[in-house]
């Protein structure tokens, strides 16, 4: 039989506007313009440039936790393995250590960090959610053990540069042009390569990807390692970017991870998402709170307005399709092709 | 745990029901839990023996309390295959709407316990909607209340504190004291976890939380009341969280806005420890409470084996890991083990 | 090879010296604004210092405003800060969360001349104009343990129990109480713990319940953190050892008011709070008016204070702290 | 004559999906005592019907009519309410809670205070089984039952329900013999009992052996609905296809090769012991059996689903390291499952991407998947096994399940295999198909493909296979060589009749 000749474009056209990261992006450029137009020093190059370098770990841990989320498990320990990595790098500088030394150690440390998670969650088949609310635990601790009340400052100007100072000629500071690098690189991963298709397949139906002869387990395992490498390395530029290393840095930033990418469209059930989505979303939270505190707006608004924008980014696709199917317009199929996106 | 008994008590006779028995036993999660806190105390009364003190069991006990309250509530939802993030804030929020709401009043108990349940239930009520029937994702609706509800309450309280000194004692006394040398506050939460466990167990309507944690769809066939299934187990949470925070103040009496704050994930550990599955359909409010208890107990325990206080965290999550670690692999070998013989007597 | 910690010169002196000349009779400027970026703002503590500082601010017909995160960290404290440079304040009044964290931005504020106070918990040294300090650390340190020491008569084991791990003034005053016990007058005194309550009522109040526990003949709790102080006289308020284990610190006189009556809490400490705000505000304002300049020596005049003068490093100390009993804590209400 | 009104009806019913119309103008009768058959090919519109008759989908046009009065029905709810049953093409059961709870979830015996019987619920389930004859037991939670069991769960369900109308969509498509008969032998005592009965199968003998009257769909409209008695076969597959039909069975004969897939002394300790075979070049072997004797699970094991405790599986000469099913890809070996919403399907994912998830290394161009040649290979597919969709790029998910298995079949014919072992290849799939999946895997055969089959289907079984392994209690019962395979001999040995007779 041949394809419907009768079912062609135009629902998937439909569908694909009212589309969860389409709507990110839409309000990511209302906030950009009326920003802009309304609050004289939003705008500015200095304004903006350091609005993204205060988003850099953020972002940068983002991209592997979409990867994770798509894969349908969940990396909590990235905050702490942050802050681990933050306190190495201070244990480690105060013994005298050079840098050039370190930083390639606190990637392996990162590596064995994302490495135990994996081997939990893959070997013994243990929740991802569950194993990484007890490292998060463990990690933070362990920065803790390394460098107990001791806050180490005077890092090497030349370093703590290159977390702060822009690229010559633009106003995007060094560990987000690195963000920029690193998330077309994972966008080309995640939507255009074999193992994106695995990816997103292991997270939607695990089993059937199994079947197909997908490594689930050392895919996993993988993501897992990659995503505490990131984290360790995010550890290095915070510490730079403050020119602070302490047991607690980063704390409580994995919700504010988990927030952006699920603000970015991502179905934390698996196997949905773009990255493109969660790019526009880690940059809508982070210039609206910059917006925001630019107006004075107090800090408790600024929680209520997270909080708003994630379930009006969640509920605006489903009301649209409530609506138009009251209008009886027949459904078309939502959930087809946000589940086939492209890149 | 109960659970076990039921099954038991109501097995037949003869080698089917010995055979019922052994495998109800080994597939009793909540087992695994209560030998992992046998031994957590053993040792540490081994070393310290004020720790089974009165004072000491009666402390342990007044912390686990209201963790295990809401790991009852959460388990409600993450039976469904949902979850709500959002019962840190709203213990934060209760616990201090209810302390202005008796500020310098001698205000009668049970009102204050009515109004906390029903600031719960309201957010409760506003979870399960945007769940249930607009079919948004749990895990994002109630990050969002999460923020939602922390920032009313921030901005509400900013910078006041309700002190000690101007709770009705009335109140207090619901925090610390006891009848029968039983402190209220464990009493309250046993009676909601078994009312609640025996509920979700014996009825036909407890029944079906299970049924759409299980298989949704197949629940929505088999024509099962999907939508107020949900939004009954929010609104329980959101009650049960609203009865914390005011448990919160009458054992605190201090209370600054962000009491409980960060406890969510608290919460879903304690479930989760409790081998309630995060995917919905397994698990059970003993569990969970006994979870809570294991967390709680952990705590304290580091405390009185004097261990070093910078590795306190680290070896917390080192324990939490090694319990779900030891019961996966018992699990795991009790199924391995059930194969073989359930092969051998035939299916 | 490499960088390491050796290799990297350090860049000393401090900013306040550069260059700039101090007027003791310049007339404070009108219109200034000032922002108070307080630990959180939440804290019931900052509040009062915060709303004490703006009251005053209105005095000399400044604008001030509060603004600061809900979660004591030092990364959300710095998007504050660089906004509050965005929005070109004349002064940034800061308690901060990592002295050094803070740096960073803190030199960029005052490389655009917006005057910097620190206030509660220093910055770095280089990093900010003046420090309003409460009470001069040391002695807030030496008089907990003299305060202590009198409560139990000289004799037996004591814990501390702080705020975070991190807090940088809770730890200055933790090394001044260690520095003060190696006294031999207090060679009965044995301090066998520190413990950290995170300046999370629930987790102090947990941690003291632990501390007694683990220590059955422990003697005194000394919390120099209010929320600490206030979870470690209610634990011990209402369990049996009432009576048997001194509670002292830093503590507000409405919190404490109840412990000190029922006689679980003979003496805690805290300077006004309020006035702490007050002073804070006009040294910015002189600041920026260009009476002073943040060097040593230089005084200016804070209001109902009276004057002030700079001490060492930049500091200015407020006063000795009240030490709160059964006998003053009614006159006292904040 | 008044005639009583049909029990449920549907008149002049249409219902569309987006631009995709699964039923227009279809008018339907179910009468008491008579079991009614629904016949059609892979998505001509039964399950949408069904789904209409159970209140699942409402009709955009036309009306439900419960015994003569229209009726609406707002939920699946409503329908049970009304007295009507349905077992649902693909199983519904939830995994965690006991088969006893699945069976009587909603309507589970009461104690004092409306408390749930337990007692009462277990002996109840146990009485239902004992009358299907099968031995499951109640407590056993329903996750990891086999497809065939979990249909008989789903049928327990549907006949304990007490129901007016039982409605049964392909409930015997998982099914070998035995189980058929009883169930049958139940639909009949309904039957007696006056309840209407809507059969839906794609085995024509089934229809023919237990229905009354028949109703065709194609394409979504009715062709007709007329009395078995006086048709023939080849009449019904003519309304469903619209045109004759060609052999149902096109055995190839093929000059046998050298032997490609061994297996020997397998053993997985409780499920299965000591099974030896080889498939030749050329060769298709069935592996019989009846339900649950273990040969869905030596495939899995071949495959590297699962580990094995003791054997050896060896391709083409060379040894395969269990328990990789990529080890096993690479080795040639194709493993088309048996359950294929869990495991043949992500079905979230569109059918392109289905399709191409087995093949990803060669849809590469440079590091990035080809687009282009993922969807070439797709439509290639489709096309070559008749698969009905709208768009390469709708999720699996929507297709009717027939087109569903195609898919799988398509993922796994793409790989190119020298070994395929296909489990269950034509469950769900129409006869015009089936003989066209049949041909597809007697032509790989002649041309040196080696292909081991499981089947529950006996007709397809003998008029295939080369050579019938009969597995019985997860050991190897007999070998019977084509010329001697009968319904009778494989019958024997699956039952373990002829012990002696064992390989
Ligand atoms: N939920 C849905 N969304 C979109 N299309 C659907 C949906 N359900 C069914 N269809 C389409 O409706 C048509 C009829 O499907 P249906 O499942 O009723 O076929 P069927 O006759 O049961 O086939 P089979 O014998 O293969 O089970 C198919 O083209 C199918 O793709
Ligand atoms: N994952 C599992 N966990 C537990 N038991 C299982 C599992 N899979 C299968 N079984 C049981 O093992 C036995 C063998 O099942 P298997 O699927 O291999 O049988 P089969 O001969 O292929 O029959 P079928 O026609 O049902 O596929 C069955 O009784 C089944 O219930
Ligand atoms: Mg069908
Ligand atoms: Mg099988």
């Amino acid at each position: 039989m041949a394809p419907d000749a009768s079912a062609k474009t135009a629902p998937a056209l439909r569908t694909r506007l009212i589309r969860w990261d389409v709507i990110v992006t839409a309000l990511l450029i209302v906030v950009f313009v009326g920003g802009s137009l309304g609050t004289p020093d939003f705008a500015t190059s200095d304004n903006l440039s350091f609005a993204l370098d205060d988003l850099s770990e953020i972002a940068l841990i983002a991209l592997p936790m979409t990867l994770l989320v798509v894969a349908a498990e969940v990396d909590l320990s990235v905050a702490s393995v942050l802050g681990m990595s933050s306190a190495l790098l201070g244990a480690l500088w105060d013994a005298g250590w050079a840098i050039e030394t370190i930083v390639p150690l606190l990637i392996v440390v990162g590596a064995v960090a994302g490495l135990v998670n994996g081997l939990l969650v893959t070997r013994l088949g243990l929740p991802s959610l569950a194993v990484t609310i007890g490292t998060m635990t463990l990690y933070r601790g362990l920065a803790y053990v390394l460098l107990g009340t001791k806050a180490v400052a005077e890092f090497p100007q030349n370093y703590a540069d290159l977390a702060t100072k822009t690229v010559p000629g633009t106003p995007i500071p060094y560990p987000f042009a690195l963000f920029v690098v690193l998330a077309l690189l994972t966008a080309a991963v995640l939507h255009a390569t074999g193992a994106g298709r695995a990816i997103f397949a292991i997270g939607a139906q695990e089993e059937a990807a199994f079947f197909a002869g997908i490594r689930v387990k050392r895919i996993k395992l993988l993501l897992f390692v990659i995503s505490g490498v990131v984290s360790a390395f995010a550890g290095v530029i915070y510490t730079l970017r403050y020119g602070s290393a302490r047991a607690d840095n980063g704390l409580g930033m994995e919700l504010a991870v988990i927030a952006a990418v699920l603000l970015g469209g991502v179905d934390f059930d698996g196997g949905k998402g773009t990255l493109g989505g969660v790019v526009a979303g880690v940059l809508l939270i982070g210039l609206l709170r910059n917006l925001l505190m630019l107006r004075d707006v107090a800090t408790e608004i600024q929680s209520i307005v997270t909080g708003l924008l994630l379930i009006v980014s969640v509920l605006t696709p489903r009301i649209v399709a409530a609506v138009r199917e009251a209008r009886r317009i027949p459904r078309g199929s939502l959930t087809a092709s946000s589940s086939t996106q492209g890149s | 745990m109960a659970t076990t008994t039921a099954t038991t008590a109501a097995a037949g006779p003869g080698d089917a029901g010995g055979r019922r028995l052994v495998d109800t036993v080994l597939r009793a999660r909540e087992l695994s839990i209560v030998a992992a806190l046998v031994v957590l105390v053993g040792v540490t009364t081994a070393v310290n023996s004020s720790f089974l003190s009165s004072q000491g069991v009666k402390d342990i006990f007044l912390n686990a309390s209201i963790l295990a309250l809401l790991a009852v509530g959460q388990t409600m939802v993450v039976v469904t295959r949902n979850i709500d993030l959002s019962v840190g804030s709203v213990v934060g929020l209760v616990a201090f709407a209810s302390g202005k709401f008796v500020l310098g009043h001698d205000r009668n108990i049970v009102l204050v316990l009515v109004l906390g349940m029903a600031i719960g239930a309201v957010c409760g009520l506003v979870n399960g909607v945007l769940v249930s029937f607009f079919k948004v994702p749990a895990l994002v609706v109630t990050l969002g209340t999460l923020y939602v509800i922390q920032g009313l309450d921030y901005y509400w309280a900013h910078g006041q504190q309700i002190n000690a000194a101007d709770v009705p004692s009335s109140l207090l006394e619901l925090g610390s004291g006891s009848v029968l040398g039983i402190p209220y506050l464990p009493l309250i939460t046993i009676v909601v976890m078994v009312a609640v466990g025996y509920y979700l167990r014996s009825f036909p309507s407890g029944r079906e939380f299970y049924a759409i944690g299980s298989n949704p769809d197949a629940a929505r066939l088999a024509g099962i009341a999907i939508r107020k299934r949900i939004l009954t187990a929010y609104v329980v949470s959101g009650v049960l969280a609203g009865l914390a925070g005011v448990l919160w103040l009458a054992r605190f009496g201090t209370v600054v806005a962000d009491a409980a704050h960060g406890w969510e994930l608290k919460v879903v550990s304690a479930v989760v420890v409790g081998g309630v599955a995060i995917v919905g359909g397994l698990g059970s409010v003993y569990g969970a409470a006994l979870g809570a208890l294991l967390l709680t107990t952990i705590g304290s325990v580091l405390v009185v084996l004097k261990v070093n206080s910078f590795w306190q965290d680290a070896i917390a999550g080192l324990l939490l890991l090694l319990a779900i670690s030891v019961d996966r692999l018992l699990s795991l070998r009790v199924t391995r083990a059930l194969r073989r013989r359930n092969a051998r007597h035939g299916a | 090879g490499g960088t390491t910690k050796n290799s990297t010169a350090k860049d000393g002196g401090n900013a306040a010296t550069s260059g700039k000349k101090a007027d003791p009779n310049a007339p404070i400027k009108q219109n200034l604004k000032l922002a108070f970026l307080p630990k959180q703002v939440n804290n019931p503590y900052e509040t009062i210092v915060d709303n004490a500082g703006i009251a005053a601010a209105k005095g000399f017909y400044a604008q001030a405003k509060e603004v600061g995160p809900s979660d004591a960290s030092a990364s959300s404290q710095i998007s504050y800060l660089n906004t509050l440079i965005q929005q070109r304040q004349d002064a940034i009044l800061i308690a901060a969360n990592d002295p050094n964290a803070v740096c960073g931005p803190l030199k960029q504020a005052m490389s655009r001349k917006i005057a910097v106070v620190a206030y509660d918990s220093d910055a770095a040294k280089e990093c900010r104009d003046v420090f309003i300090n409460q009470a001069s650390s040391e002695e807030i340190g030496r008089s907990e343990i003299k305060v202590m020491s009198d409560l139990v008569g000289g004799k037996g084991k004591i814990a501390i129990l702080s705020a975070t791990a991190n807090a940088t003034n809770q730890n200055t005053w933790i090394e001044f109480m260690k520095d003060e016990l190696k006294k031999p007058e207090y060679s009965g005194i044995q301090l066998v713990k520190v413990a950290y309550g995170d300046d999370d009522d629930q987790k102090s109040f947990q941690q003291t319940q632990g501390l007694l526990q683990a220590y059955p003949d422990l003697k005194g709790i000394i919390a120099p953190t209010t929320v600490g102080i206030a979870a470690a006289a209610r634990y011990v308020s209402s369990s049996k050892y009432k009576g048997k284990v001194e509670v002292s610190g830093l503590g507000t006189p409405n919190q404490m008011r109840k412990f000190v009556k029922d006689g679980t809490v003979h003496k805690f400490e805290l300077w006004d709070p309020g006035n702490l705000g007050y002073l804070a505000a006009y040294a910015a304002a002189a600041l920026v008016s260009g009476q002073i300049t943040g060097a040593q020596g230089e005084t200016f005049k804070a209001g109902k204070l009276g004057s002030r003068t700079i001490g060492k490093d930049g500091e200015v100390i407020l006063g000795p702290p009240t030490v709160f009993d059964k006998s003053n804590i009614d006159n006292y209400h904040f | 004559m008044s005639e009583p009104p049909p029990i449920l009806a549907l008149e002049t019913v249409g219902k569309s999906f987006g631009a995709v119309q699964a039923l227009r103008g279809v008018s339907l009768d179910l009468r008491g005592g008579e079991i009614h058959a629904l016949a059609g090919e892979n998505g001509a519109g039964k399950s949408t019907l069904v789904k209409i008759l159970a209140g699942v989908h409402r009709p955009d046009e036309g009306t439900v009519l419960l015994d003569g009065r229209p009726r609406e029905f707002r939920g699946p709810g409503d329908a049970q309410q009304a007295g009507v049953a349905v077992i649902y093409q693909e199983p519904t059961l939830f995994p965690d809670l006991s088969v006893a709870e699945n069976i009587f979830m909603g309507r589970q015996p009461r104690a004092s205070f409306g408390r749930i019987d337990r007692r009462a619920l277990r002996a109840e389930t146990a009485r239902l089984f004992e009358r299907l004859g099968v031995a499951l037991d109640p407590d056993r939670p329903a996750r990891g039952l086999s497809i065939a069991d979990q249909q008989i769960v789903e049928i327990a369900k549907a006949i304990s329900r007490d129901a007016r109308v039982l409605i049964m969509d392909e409930p015997t498509a998982a099914l070998s013999g035995n189980e058929v008969a009883r169930l049958f032998t139940v639909s009949r005592t309904l039957q007696d009992q006056g309840c209407a009965l809507l059969f839906i199968s794609h085995r024509l003998e089934e229809i023919f052996e237990i229905c009354q009257r028949v109703t065709t769909l194609r394409d979504g409209r009715l062709i007709a609905t007329e009395d078995l008695d006086g048709l023939t076969p080849d009449d019904l597959v003519q309304r469903m296809v619209g045109r004759e039909l060609d052999t149902l069975y096109p055995k190839q004969d093929t000059t046998l090769g050298d032997p490609v897939l061994e297996v020997s002394r397998l053993t997985r300790e409780g499920v299965f012991t000591d099974v030896s075979f080889e498939v030749r070049a050329g060769e298709i072997v069935a592996l019989a059996g009846l339900v649950g004797a273990g040969r869905s699970e030596v495939a899995r094991a071949v495959f590297g689903i699962d580990r094995y405790d003791a054997g050896a599986v060896t391709v083409g000469g060379r040894r395969l390291s269990g328990g990789s099913p990529t080890a096993a890809m690479s080795a040639g070996i194709a493993l088309v499952p048996e359950d294929r919403r869990q495991q043949g399907l992500v079905m979230d994912g569109s059918i392109e991407r289905n399709i191409g998830l087995t093949t990803l290394r060669s849809l590469r161009r440079g590091p990035v998947v080809s687009h282009r040649a993922e969807r070439d290979r797709a439509a290639d597919w489709a096309i070559r096994l008749q698969l009905k969709y709208a768009r390469l790029s709708d999720a699996v998910g929507v297709l009717s399940g027939g087109n569903q298995q195609k898919v799988v079949l398509a993922k796994w014919l793409s790989t190119e295999p020298v070994a395929l072992i296909v489990d269950e290849p034509t469950r769900g799939i129409d006869v015009g198909t089936k003989a066209e999946v049949h041909r597809l895997l007697s032509q790989l055969a002649a041309d040196g493909l080696a292909v081991l089959m499981i089947s529950s289907d006996l007709p397809e079984v003998l008029g295939m296979a080369d050579r019938v392994l009969v597995m019985h209690e997860g050991r190897l019962a007999a070998e019977i060589p084509r010329d001697e395979a009968t319904e009778e001999t494989v019958m024997a040995a699956a039952t373990g009749r002829t012990r002696e007779e064992a390989v």
